[in-house]
């Protein structure tokens, strides 16, 4: 069985398995011990705090396989981003160049470096082990943080963003950065994400283009990577999509890849999730159990995984309630697989 | 003799002999009955109107005295630029720096500017192939800084000329290709047709932000502010005189301008007043062997032409009958005098 | 009563006397013969041709009182905008300019002039006249076409703006044109509005600032005019924020008044609006009657107006019957007032 | 007699003195020991290593001869912004205008550049109060280009020198205050002190983008490129020499920029080589009354001062024993002259 669970300090070891195998291209999990330890000390701290008034918390769980205590997966939300160090995206707007005279009408695509999401709670972190990358996995760790912001909506901002890692060549170059971002940094891609990773991406003020840069003028391959997820990134869109989120023409400043965006609140999983008592026993002849994601209401005891039951009449098992940490009566929040 | 002098009315079958030699990327002087005829109607104006207009065309023509041919034309625009936008691209440095991470990165970019808006122009250079000989393509190109000397009240005080770009073998410009291109939905010949009715329409489409120029091919880049083969010699004569490009660019073919503010021109800044003693025996003295030019200071009878001196005394030259006929001046007058080139070589 | 019925070429004279009365600040409604006309024949062209793909139509509609034949009011609603000439807009954008090393965050505001809502289609030219000014009227006048677009919405694109007049001081001025605009068309704010109303709006692209401006080099009351409607709009503001619409920093480029957006089919009494049967006869006892408006389902012959009937049992006296051309059986679009 | 020359190491007392005479605004020398310290020994490297670094300070000072006190140094930077980067507003012109409407509009813009990225520097210019007579001045400064004449291959073919703009009576610069000032959340004071840190800090939080020059106050548009009035002497200095004003501003208070190509500058276009033949009674020469700039041709015996000279022979000048010694020159030896001033007055 796996679970989802708030990261600990003693999953240090576990995190940098996975940002090694992660190879680095996720600007969250940089390969970095301090980092990785900070990650785990900011969602410690802010577990505890209570907040009236969210900031710049941040939130990482752990996927752990419960048959060996390894840690397969890990995954993230941030409260808001951009409040502190700015937050940078490429906005693409068309500008229109229009001569009566010669009657040519053109709308020529730009690059516009800007922070509209500033303020906006963000996904972050999803990476899950090849060894169990199934899509039940997959809904496992990206939904149940959605089902933790149910719980608690005040933590979070308004506005829920996610970045889709952007198209790269069979060696892992990514085609955007190599047209534009390498012009301006004199550094390859791994470097750059890794900076801005452990960094406080204050350095991307000072070396990024200001002015809008236009498309045309871009390689073929960096214009076609434009706004396109990495192919392995599409299950991920695709439940995403399905959640309610959506693609605005704002892409990652580094690769190009996609940013989603969603009302917090009209997410499916933190709008539709059904928040009711469990019992704990065995399934009886009556019930119609389907798979679910179940979560508990805890904060700093946060759990959540898969498994099977009626919704409308939710009996779990006692080893779903031991891992949940549940008692007969409880309330939980369950949402369809 | 060669003499440059104002154009005039009876110049018109000279004016259209001339537009029919220039060919056709002589845009300013095309081959084509009406326009010469509104071109020479137009070009009259200055040299009448009181006061003179703000943007005025100033036409002059090289004519040889011996046969009264007309071999050449050259002309200034008093301002451009105060009826339709005058654009340029400006070439910029960006400066991306973090000493965090140590990287400095130094960035060229291209701004569209009006900046030029105002300025004096140096247009229309046309000199016969037949006649360019004896340095007869600089007493043309300088005789115009000789009534710029004269008239300053007619111009501006900053000067500009562009030169023509660079292109290929093939005729195509590596700077359109580069840029321009992306933004038009015209290929190259369109495009250079359009460009040559104005400039305006081609701004319309142009990208309004600054360019970053590493976006740009390497080709692109290369002929940024890089001179046409054939014009690399009408700049080095204009950097003689203190003309200096100063990172403007054409923005359809990247071609540099050429600015100077008119009285840090050499020949405008060393012209003097002299007067004319009228001998067919000169004695001999020290200026020998140089040549100089030498103007009239009247509007209507400017003349400017090219000739030896010799000292007759103090603020005095000794000028043969030819160049004072040439000149239609008397003994005594006064008149303008400069060398034709710097004397500086090291 | 008053009924709400397309422009006809009869309507000329009526619509230049409410040109006139509007004073001029309404774009799309100048005090000029030749637009107006256009204004009708475009109504009539738009109406009469068969849709599959909208483009520039343009849908205008008067108010009619019945009693006396005269015009009271005029509405309309573009397919979309922006198709053949530019339609500017400013986006108010953050940007941040900070300083690790001065411990300085600073959010400056700029506008960026902007054809965002190219490809919307709009709400325009809402007039009604002062002696009619109810909130009953107001919502027949507004509403009208947007139960015109939900009968007919493969003629509109699927983002619908509606453009609220900005600030103008006791004299008629906008400070905010007064501030910026004046700069760069060296006229005043009526004939400038004017030009944009009859002509093609190309010369803007021609006379506009291209480079952002920053909102703190505003004086105090052109950064007060920002996004702030003209105190008489603000029952059209609250009504159209009713039905759904929202403020997303994109201002008027004359006097900054706020464009307010919204998914077109996402809009209350498009999305909630009731089609169904009526019948024509008089009240009986059960009904409980509540003040609607009510459409028909024509196109050339689009008519709506306001009475009063039981929403689950609509039946409509014969005078309504006759205003709305409709025989018993008839369908109808009814919402609540 | 007064002769410019490298600094030395023994020269700490006397820098020490200078930085305590030269006030708070003198940001580039101040008030403190353990600067002025760092500052000698930063300044003694250029004149030793080899090669030269690629940006270095090369700093001057003025030496009465008879009493050996120092009274006034003078310092070229060969190249800024290489490490960071180095900011100006450059003032552009941008043309809005509708044929249709018959509108034309030029409009003044504000565009932050680093387009001086690699430019050599004139800087920290001071002379005690005391000398300020006799063109003292004038040699202090200009002896600096005497040293580029010199050695050009030390420095950028580009110089610019920033002039201090404009502020009112209350020492408040009506540039800062229509500009910058809506982009801090500082004062006056605060800002200055910043800005005298270093111009990145300011860059970092002013608009990155243009601005439209009409959006700002009057009084903010009137102080663009204007010179705070002690230091219009200087700027004239310089302009004389061919310094000009090119539209680049100080991105904090709007002073501006003075650049020229270094050969293009007249002190050093017009310099030449004579060998010194010396005598305490030279002849009556045509040259006489007229005040020449006097230095010699090695690195770190550099020197220059300021005499009236006399023609000896063909490329041979007169000097005085007293010259020769402030010089430390033997007879024979090569030096470089200029005229102080232009001769050029109409």
């Amino acid at each position: 069985m796996l679970l989802i669970r708030p990261l600990t300090f003693a999953d240090l070891q576990g995190l940098e398995r996975l940002a090694v195998i992660s190879g680095g291209r996720m600007t969250t999990l940089p390969a970095n011990r301090d980092h990785l330890n900070e990650l785990i000390n900011r969602t410690r701290q802010s577990l505890r705090k209570e907040v009236t008034q969210y900031s710049d918390e941040s939130y990482h769980f752990a996927l752990e396989d419960q048959t060996n205590g390894e840690i397969v997966g890990v995954c993230g939300v941030d409260a808001s981003v951009g409040m502190n160090t700015p937050f940078y995206s490429y906005r693409v707007d068309d500008v229109v160049h229009a001569s009566n005279e010669l009657q040519i009408h053109n709308r020529i695509p730009a690059l516009h470096l800007c922070q509209d999401y500033t303020g906006s709670a963000r996904l972050c972190t999803l990476f899950l082990d090849k060894a169990h990358r199934t899509t039940a996995n997959l809904n496992l760790l990206s939904r149940c943080r959605m089902l933790f912001i149910a719980q608690y909506p005040e933590r979070f901002a308004n506005k829920l963003i996610a970045e889709l890692q952007g198209v790269a060549d069979s060696e892992n170059r990514s085609p955007f950065w190599e047209c534009l971002g390498r012009h301006f940094f004199n550094m390859d891609f791994n470097k750059a994400n890794y900076l801005t990773g452990i960094n406080s991406k204050g350095f991307i003020a000072d070396l990024m283009p200001h002015y809008p840069v236009y498309v045309p003028l871009l390689s073929a391959e960096a214009q076609a990577a434009l706004g396109q997820p990495r192919p392995d990134m599409a299950e991920v869109k695709t439940l995403l999509e399905a959640e309610g989120f959506s693609y605005r023409r704002y892409v990652d400043i580094f690769d190009a890849g996609p940013t989603l965006e969603a009302r917090t609140r009209d997410i499916h999983t933190v709008a539709q999730n059904r928040l009711t008592e469990v019992k704990i026993g065995n399934t009886d002849a009556t019930e119609q159990p389907v798979d679910v994601l179940i979560s508990n209401l805890g904060r700093e005891n946060f759990r959540c995984l898969i498994t099977s039951l009626d919704p409308q009449h939710p009996v779990i098992t006692s080893e779903v309630a031991e891992a949940l940490l549940l008692s007969s009566g409880d309330k939980v929040r369950i949402i369809r697989l | 003799m060669m003499v440059v002098r104002p154009i005039q009315a009876n110049d018109y079958k000279a004016l259209r002999e001339l537009a029919r030699k220039t060919g056709p990327g002589f845009t300013s002087l095309q081959d084509n009955d009406e326009q010469v005829a509104a071109k020479l109607e137009a070009a009259l104006i200055p040299f009448t109107a009181t006061p003179p207009p703000e943007e005025a065309l100033y036409l002059f023509v090289m004519e040889d005295t011996d046969t009264h041919e007309v071999v050449g034309i050259c002309g200034i625009e008093s301002a451009v630029g105060l009826t339709d936008p005058w654009y340029n691209y400006r070439v910029g440095t960006l400066v991306h720096a973090s000493r965090e991470l140590k990287v400095y990165n130094q960035i060229s970019t291209l701004t569209i500017t009006n900046d030029h808006t105002g300025y004096s122009e140096l247009c229309t250079l046309f000199l016969t192939p037949e006649a360019r000989h004896s340095k007869q393509g600089s007493l043309l190109s300088k005789s115009r800084f000789m009534f710029m000397a004269e008239f300053p009240q007619r111009f501006n005080e900053h000067l500009i000329a562009e030169m023509r770009g660079y292109s290929d073998d093939k005729g195509v410009s590596p700077f359109w290709e580069g840029l321009g291109r992306h933004f038009f939905s015209l290929d190259f010949a369109e495009a250079d047709k359009i460009s040559s009715m104005g400039k305006v329409f081609i701004a319309e489409l142009m990208p309004k932000n600054t360019i970053y120029t590493n976006l740009l091919s390497k080709e692109a880049q290369g002929s940024i502010g890089k001179t046409h083969e054939a014009t690399t010699p009408a700049r080095r004569l204009l950097e003689n005189e203190g003309m200096r490009y100063t990172g403007y660019v054409d923005i359809f073919d990247g071609g540099p301008t050429l600015e100077a503010r008119v009285n840090d021109i050499r020949a405008i800044q060393e012209s003097r007043y002299v007067k004319v003693h009228i001998t067919d025996t000169p004695a001999k003295g020290e200026a020998e062997g140089e040549l100089y030019l030498i103007s009239t200071t009247e509007l209507c009878q400017f003349r400017c032409c090219m000739s030896m001196l010799t000292r007759a005394g103090n603020n005095l030259i000794n000028i043969t009958p030819d160049v004072a006929s040439a000149l239609n001046i008397i003994e005594g007058t006064t008149v303008r005098i400069v060398r034709l080139s710097s004397g500086r070589r090291f």
